[in-house]
């Protein structure tokens, strides 16, 4: 029904800006001076007031009438005072399964009774609906047909719901932080009513090991996220190790000494790498770099875990190479041509150019990207889930095994214990830890990016 | 104001000598870019120590010429140069040439004054450096002093060496591009529409920071305004639509041209 | 010499400054090289990915079947009940017919050598098409995974009976089968057009396509208009304070928040508050949405800025509103880019699988959705799956469905690559 | 919004026998099949236990029995009524690479020493475990480092690894008899915390990626579910603890010491209101799935005896409420 | 070539007339960018049916003067506009007015030609059709020849309305814009350096048409050469630094300034 409505409001919509439209035509010619806006906007007017409003009604009411017509349906059943509200839910959904002709057992009378008041109601609301709807639609439709004159300036109004509209849009973004804020921090909450703040911060041991069953007996559990966070930024360390010089080198190459040609294969051949999957490289990192990754540090004579930070640290840093290229691409295309020309008319060869004078240049454009990257290191999932450790260890060894924040998320999301348990609740508390990491990052990446912005 | 009154005009356009030796040569010189031509056969001698002017409307290939002199051309894709090019009587084309000696040799200075974000000492060290011609940091030091007080640049900026050379006025900046032009002791110098950017006051220093530069190096200078070329050039040519229309001493063109277009042009009937 | 430089005479020709220059051009070319190699180092490694991936891949495009023919006429069926019949029995009848006698004891062995759904491919044939009652029809039905990989040569017949998953008997009847010619290796079309499964020989990624699709239509619907209104008021009417900056902030911050983020946001919010159905590609398409929004709204803006305000003042000098201007010039000038961006942005919203798990989809479902409020799977989740299931099938499939996605994703990028150029504009 | 689907949420372990159950119970009745989601135990009683009604799951796969806290959540949001299925037993496999020369034979003990975090001194103290190759462990053992992977302290399958075998093992120890009698707090933190300093690697959940991963290294040993071995059983061969090698005979007959009981739950009230819940629960209790030559039983499910099988089909099918 | 000669500047520099009714007029205007002032306190009157050239230096205030005229200037974030501007007695910065009716009877053409990436007739038809001037098609198509026409461009488009504004030459495209510009029928229309990126050719054509224009419309145009200023204009201002340093008949501000600074600028002493 609803699907109905929608395209009833979509045809009375796109009528109303017709016959609008048609009036406006004639309220021009009649009118001696000119007219403010041309017919289409006063068109448009009238159906924004046809549309609009009423759809806003259509959803408001969608989201209402269920619960509602529940309630009604519950208050003319007998005895339904005395339920419990989950019974109440589960009386509910009986009568509307009966009532979709889904029926498991012998109804009882009362259900019966009350699947038939479910059933007028349901009709009632439906035309009550379409009522209503179309009322809004008819009253919108006669306002807005109704200020049509030649000196009604339908295109400002016209405008103004459409900047209210991207206004709107904008809001979004902090709409999400908004969300994203509030749906860690209630659980993060209950974690620190359970795990005292300053151990979670500076605790220097991680063994999330908590009774699983009452009989089971298991060691404490530890929550300081301290190797938790060392072990994320030693394997986003690696990442970078990987990613900035060789992200860098590519793009010097790309912008400066690569032919055309070359350049438009090989640039969308390294943005492939940004595109992969994480999950993809995950598998990679374990199956394939893992062991080679081993058997490099075992020969090197170290202690080397099949979980090395390094396999996971590499292959991430590989995913970031064309992160750091583009932008470092686009930080060299900012630079001015007249400062490769200056360094040129003085002699200077390509190179030291590059070296001397785009380089220190873009800097502050490639470190923006940097800091952009190492965010999204710290911030990547599906690869240290599955190639890193879930150990967390504080060595310095790229070989050994260490474990990052988000591995810690997922795993003890996903795992078996309950939701109550500080194990559960602690992947909130770093959520918002994390969240709060990537932030500083990101605002420190764009202080810097937007102070080199405003250079030249 | 330091600007120049019309006697000075006067006395710097008698001069002009035509004496002069010839510092550099274009014989034919075409220029495409992607296949278009830009520039067609173009003979012109620059003689040494003087000001040679180029003038003409917009698009007409000044900018084209003056860069196919240090082969700054060969930096813009697509662009072929044709014909001859000599720098006392080498070919710059020849490909046994080196384009870092020739650069380093034939100086550049350009339309919008774009010094490196670096300090203003660095900025003039920057040549001399990557050509070493400093052996160590006191020779390097007097480069740097020398080639700002060649450009009138010293007294301003001595107290303030280290701090960034694009926190200078336009002015400032434009005779830095120059001091760093000077640091690695080019013999000639190319300008191309170096005041367009700047205020009269700063149009004015620069004007007369070139009148002294002639005495030490050969200078080619590209500007939109007539009144410019007449004041600071001794042999001026004029450009239209890519051909070198009339070229000559500077007092001649500006009395008595030639060609009708140059005449059309200077006093201000096009461009 | 200092001296001499000063007074403007270099010796540009003598020994020393020709070693130097040598030296310089050395230097020139190094970083050239090291460019080089780090190209090559980059592109060598999506060479060694693709590669192993393709070679592990490559055995799940073909499937190995048996073809049998079954009576349909002589069975026992009742035509107005057609799912109620005893196909179990039909098709082992018909199965055992193949090999002549076999003993009992062996019969367990022997069917096994079929996907345990066999009888249940034949009855939705027949169903799909009651036409072959009426007579002897042939059916190709998928072998079970252990013979499937025995045929692809994954099993060593050689090992000890009690190191691998089929014992003689199952290669010995396996031998007659392909003897008598019953055996073929056609490609799989069922790793496209069927869903999800317990038996590898019949898993399928059409379920994991569809619901990718759904959440990525979710995820368009949602982001593209909201995101290009977005771009439009901040880049064009937004005035410059303290609510715009946080907003900027926040769009950079958003673009770089870990997805994970985004799932926990996605099962607080959109499951816990809003009580939206799990698993479902609406609730999926709209993390997405919410992951891809700050990236298309930057692109967004790039490419409105791009368009020089010459075109801008142009429309306003004539007396176009804002709006218009904006409208009929500014848009469609920047479309292509915005066309682009939000391709680029699907694609790595289609890769992306942390916030889909926390969402729940990551189930297990056998039937394609049907629309935005059925549960589903998404490729990536279905990756995961498939990679964390203990049949041997399951690991050839699992990277056959990464290339089946990385297809995608190249297929996606080539459109946005064919678009930049098809439409990049020189002012 | 009324739903024709089964819901199932809950462990991974429970995870496969479920998606079989529910693909065999969709092409019997060629109803829509149910949506079977591996959430972790605690996740998936979370969404269990959530309330009753459409949106919420109907049944729940659980490693382990429900906690008493889950118990309250559940009866805080309605969910009074739920039935309890033990249905079988999931083998855990320690395993190697048929690469490996040796063959493993292993006590508890052994693996206690092994892969425990701190070892009796002999003087009533504790050490950090100095063992760094097997035959640090014990002389006839091999001279190979220690390389375990193992599940993760979040998964349900490393509890009962610990309890099954590290308990055992640390009991057999000289002292600890004593020890737990004195200080249980300090006997249950000897014995189970694992080690940390690298021979033991939590791996994950991901079984096949241990099994790839003992592949590519031979002398690493892996712990998993039996059917990742049995799949496997080409490439990997099984460690025998106190002698016995898991096989589903063995695993059986609780002869195999390492397996333990797998769950699920299911929402009583959704039984006449979901479609097809009775249909598949009947299905999921069918000897065809349970039984001693069920498809579970093929997928690794170590089945019950006879008697026990028909206690849980009877309490399922009837509905007998857990608690009572 | 259609020069204009020197007889002809001759007989238009008389023709002026003081006694035009006043059109737009600019009390103590006032600008300011981000707070640093570009404009003080500008008197100045466009008269009717008349050319006035704006002269002056470069940075010196002509184009921001011009754009406050039309309002252009909103579009500049953190521009600030002061005193009164009014067109025909109107108050061009009353809340009340709508800007884009505004800009519809103040037309405006800028430095670099720039038509709109569509086809020809769009370009032209634009205007027309966002206020709704034309009734039909036919209408429409009236508009665009007759705006092409006036512009002098008709005879060269017709076969090809339809191909892309962007493909026509230079002088041509500045020519399709003054077209554009015309089809909405404004009263006065603004040009800034509407010649500054022509060719001399073009440019003749496009002050020949500017001189055509006057008859039917206001046109105020900011020029930096003083000759086009001379040949096209009835009326010149001087600005200076952000003042307008002096106005007049263009006949007496070229032969007899008022003011040193414009008598140094005009015979380019600086600028
Ligand atoms: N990089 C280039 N690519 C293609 N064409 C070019 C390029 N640079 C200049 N041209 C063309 O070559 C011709 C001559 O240009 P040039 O820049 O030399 O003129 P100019 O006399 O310096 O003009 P201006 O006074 O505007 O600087 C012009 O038609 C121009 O369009
Ligand atoms: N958008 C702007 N923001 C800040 N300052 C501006 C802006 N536009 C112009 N100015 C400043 O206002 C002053 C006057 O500029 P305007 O563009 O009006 O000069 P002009 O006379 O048109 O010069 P030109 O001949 O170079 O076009 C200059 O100092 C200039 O730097
Ligand atoms: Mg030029
Ligand atoms: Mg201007």
């Amino acid at each position: 029904m609803a699907g109905y409505l929608i395209g009833f409001l979509v045809l009375a919509a796109g009528l109303a800006a017709l016959t609008s439209m048609q009036r406006a035509r004639r309220s021009r010619d009649a009118a001696a001076d000119k007219a403010h806006s041309r017919p289409i906007y006063h068109g448009l007017n009238a159906a924004i007031w046809t549309g609009v409003p009423a759809f806003v009604f259509l959803i408001v009411w969608l989201m209402g009438q269920n619960s509602i017509i529940n309630s009604l349906v519950l208050a003319s059943f007998p005895g339904a005072d005395a339920l419990s509200g989950a019974e109440k839910s589960l009386l509910i959904s009986e009568i509307r399964q009966v009532a979709a002709g889904n029926i498991f057992k012998e109804p009882t009378p009362e259900i019966l009774a009350a699947v038939d008041h479910l059933k007028s109601l349901q009709s009632i609301a439906v035309w009550m609906m379409v009522a209503v709807v179309a009322a809004a639609a008819s009253i919108g439709a006669f306002f807005g047909y109704r200020v049509i004159e030649s000196r009604f300036r339908a295109r400002h109004s016209v405008e103004r719901s459409v900047t209210w509209f991207m206004m709107f849009s904008s809001l979004v973004a902090i709409l999400t932080t908004g969300g994203i804020v509030a749906s860690l921090l209630y659980e993060a909450l209950q974690f620190f009513a359970r795990v005292p703040v300053t151990e979670f911060l500076f605790g220097l041991r991680w063994e999330p090991q908590i009774a699983l069953r009452p009989d089971q007996v298991a060691g404490l559990g530890a929550f300081g996220m301290v190797p938790v966070l060392f072990g994320t930024f030693a394997i986003s360390a690696l990442a970078m190790a990987v990613s900035v010089p060789v992200g860098i080198l590519s793009a010097v190459y790309l912008t400066e000494y690569a032919g055309e040609r070359f350049r438009a294969v090989v640039k969308p051949l390294l943005e492939i790498l940004a595109g992969i999957p994480t999950v993809v490289y995950g598998f990679f990192a374990v199956l394939t770099v893992a062991p080679i990754v081993r058997s490099l540090g075992l020969s090197l004579g170290l202690e080397a875990a099949p979980n090395s930070a390094l396999a996971a640290g590499g292959v991430m840093g590989v995913m970031l190479i064309p992160f750091i290229s583009s932008l470092s691409d686009d930080a060299f295309a900012a630079v001015p041509r007249a400062m490769r020309d200056g360094s040129y008319a003085l002699g200077a060869t390509k190179g030291e150019t590059i070296r001397k004078v785009l380089l220190p240049a873009a800097l502050p454009g490639i470190v923006g990207g940097v800091l952009l990257a190492l965010s999204r290191a710290v911030g990547e999932t599906m690869i240290v889930v599955m190639a890193a450790g879930l150990i967390a260890r504080m060595t310095v060894n790229p070989f050994e095994a260490v474990t990052t924040v988000t591995v810690q998320i997922v795993t003890l999301l996903i795992g078996d214990s309950e939701f109550d348990n500080p194990k559960t609740l602690a992947a909130f508390a770093l959520g918002l830890v994390l969240f709060l990491i990537t932030l500083g990052l990101n605002l420190i990446a764009l202080r810097t990016v937007r102070k080199y912005r405003e250079k030249y | 104001m330091n600007m120049l009154t019309d006697a000075a005009v006067e006395q710097k356009l008698h001069s002009t000598s035509n004496e002069a030796a010839i510092k550099m040569r274009g014989k034919d010189v075409t220029v495409h870019y992607n296949g278009k031509q830009a520039l067609f056969g173009v003979n012109l001698d620059v003689p040494e120590q003087q000001v040679t002017a180029l003038i003409g409307p917009s698009g007409c290939g000044k900018s084209t010429f003056l860069r196919s002199l240090n082969r700054m051309n060969d930096t813009i894709e697509g662009c072929r140069v044709g014909g001859e090019i000599t720098l006392d009587g080498d070919d710059v084309y020849d490909p046994r040439i080196d384009v870092v000696e020739l650069r380093a040799r034939v100086g550049m200075v350009f339309q919008k004054p774009n010094p490196f974000p670096k300090s203003i000492y660095e900025n003039v060290a920057y040549g001399p450096r990557i050509h070493g011609i400093a052996r160590n940091k006191s020779e390097l030091d007097q480069i740097v002093e020398s080639s700002l007080e060649k450009a009138a640049l010293w007294s301003e900026v001595k107290d303030r060496l280290n701090e960034p050379g694009t926190g200078l006025s336009g002015g400032q900046q434009q005779r830095l591009c120059i001091a760093r032009a000077i640091a690695v002791s080019p013999e000639v110098i190319l300008m191309d529409e170096p005041c367009s950017a700047l205020d009269p006051i700063a149009t004015a220093k620069v004007e007369e920071l070139i009148d002294e530069l002639r005495e030490n190096y050969t200078i080619v200078i590209v500007t939109h305004s007539m009144q410019q070329a007449a004041r600071v050039s001794q042999r001026t040519a004029m450009f239209h639509l890519g051909y070198l229309v009339e070229e000559g001493a500077t007092d001649k063109m500006f009395t008595n041209p030639d060609d009708k277009r140059t005449q059309d042009y200077i006093t201000g009937r096009f461009g | 010499m200092a001296a001499q430089a000063i007074t403007g005479h270099v010796d540009w020709k003598s020994d020393a400054m020709q070693a130097r220059r040598r030296a310089r051009y050395a230097a020139d070319r190094r970083l050239q090289i090291y460019g080089m190699v780090a190209i090559f180092f980059a592109l060598g490694f999506l060479a060694i990915l693709v590669g192993t991936l393709s070679f592990t891949g490559y055995r799940a495009f073909v499937q190995t079947t048996a073809t049998v023919e079954i009576d349909l006429s002589q069975a026992d069926i009742d035509r107005g009940d057609l799912m109620g019949a005893n196909w179990r029995n039909i098709v082992r009848d018909a199965l055992r017919q193949q090999v002549g006698d076999i003993p009992r004891s062996d019969q367990r062995d022997y069917f096994n050598i079929f996907t345990s759904s066999a009888p249940f491919l034949v009855r939705d044939k027949v169903i799909a098409d009651p036409d072959l009652l009426d007579g002897t029809a042939r059916f190709s039905i998928p072998l079970s995974d252990p013979l499937d990989q025995l045929a692809k040569g994954q099993i060593n017949p050689d090992l000890p009976e009690n190191q691998r998953r089929v014992n003689d008997r199952q290669i010995e009847y396996f031998n007659q089968l392909q003897a008598k010619g019953l055996i073929a290796q056609p490609f799989n079309w069922g790793l496209f057009f069927n869903a999800d499964s317990r038996f590898p020989e019949l898993a399928g990624l059409a379920g994991a396509i569809s619901g990718s699709f759904w959440a990525l239509l979710v995820c368009f619907v949602i982001s593209f208009p909201v995101g290009i209104a977005a771009a439009i008021y901040l880049e064009e009417f937004a005035p410059k304070n303290r609510l715009t900056d946080i907003i900027e902030i926040n769009i950079n911050n958003l673009a770089a928040v870990p997805s994970v983020v985004f799932g926990l946001l996605g099962l607080a919010v959109f499951l816990g508050w809003f009580g939206l159905p799990r698993s479902a590609p609406l609730v999926g398409g709209m993390c997405l949405a919410l992951m891809t929004l700050p990236t298309l709204i930057i692109v967004t803006r790039a490419s409105l800025k791009s368009v020089p305000s010459s075109i801008r003042e142009a429309a306003l000098g004539i007396g176009a509103s804002k709006h218009e201007a904006i409208l009929h010039h500014i848009l469609p000038l920047s479309m292509p880019t915005i066309m682009t961006g939000t391709i680029i942005g699907l694609a790595q919203a289609l890769g992306e699988t942390a916030p889909l798990l926390l969402v729940g989809m990551n189930a297990f479902i056998t039937s394609p959705p049907a629309g935005i409020f059925e549960a589903s799977t998404a490729l990536p989740t279905q990756i995961y799956i498939w990679a964390d299931s203990p049949e041997r099938g399951f690991v050839a499939r699992t990277s056959a469905a990464i290339l089946v996605l990385l297809a995608f994703l190249v297929v996606m990028n080539a459109i946005a690559i064919f678009l930049r150029q098809r439409f990049e504009r020189r002012w | 919004a009324a739903r024709d689907q089964i819901k199932i949420v809950g462990s991974s372990t429970v995870f496969p026998y479920s998606q079989a159950t529910a693909e065999e119970y969709a092409n019997k009745t060629g109803n829509p099949a149910p949506v079977v989601e591996s959430t972790g135990t605690g996740g998936g009683f979370k969404v269990f236990c959530g309330g009753v009604g459409p949106d919420f799951a109907d049944i729940t796969g659980a490693s382990r029995a429900i906690k008493e806290s889950e118990v309250k959540l559940c009866a805080d949001n309605g969910v009074t009524d739920i039935t309890e299925a033990l249905i079988g037993y999931d083998g855990l496999s320690v395993a190697v690479s048929r690469a490996n020369e040796t063959d493993f034979d292993l006590s508890e003990e052994q693996i206690f020493k092994a892969l425990a975090a701190e070892l009796p001194d002999g003087n009533g103290g504790f050490v950090a475990n100095p063992n760094k190759k097997w035959s640090d462990v014990d002389e006839s053992l091999p001279a190979t480092d220690i390389i375990a992977f193992g599940p993760p302290p979040t998964s349900g399958t490393r509890d009962a690894f610990v309890e099954l075998v590290m308990h055992d093992g640390c009991a057999d120890l000289p002292g600890m008899a004593e020890l737990k009698s004195a200080d249980e707090d300090k006997w249950e933190e000897v014995c189970s915390r694992m080690r940390q300093d690298g021979p033991f690697v939590e791996a994950g959940e991901n079984d096949n990626l241990i099994v790839q991963r003992l592949e590519a290294d031979p002398n690493s040993v892996g712990i998993f579910g039996y059917s990742f071995l049995y799949e496997n059983s080409d490439k990997l061969k099984a460690v025998k603890i106190e002698g016995v090698a898991p096989t589903f005979d063995t695993i059986a007959d609780a002869s195999y010491p390492v397996s333990r009981p797998i769950f699920f739950y299911v929402k009583n009230a959704h039984r006449d209101v979901i479609p097809g819940m009775s249909d598949f629960l009947a299905e999921y209790m069918s000897d065809e799935a349970l039984g001693p030559d069920g498809y579970l039983a093929e997928r690794g499910l170590t089945p019950l005896s006879d008697e026990k099988r028909e206690e849980v089909q009877k309490a399922v099918l009837e509905g007998k409420k857990f608690g009572s």
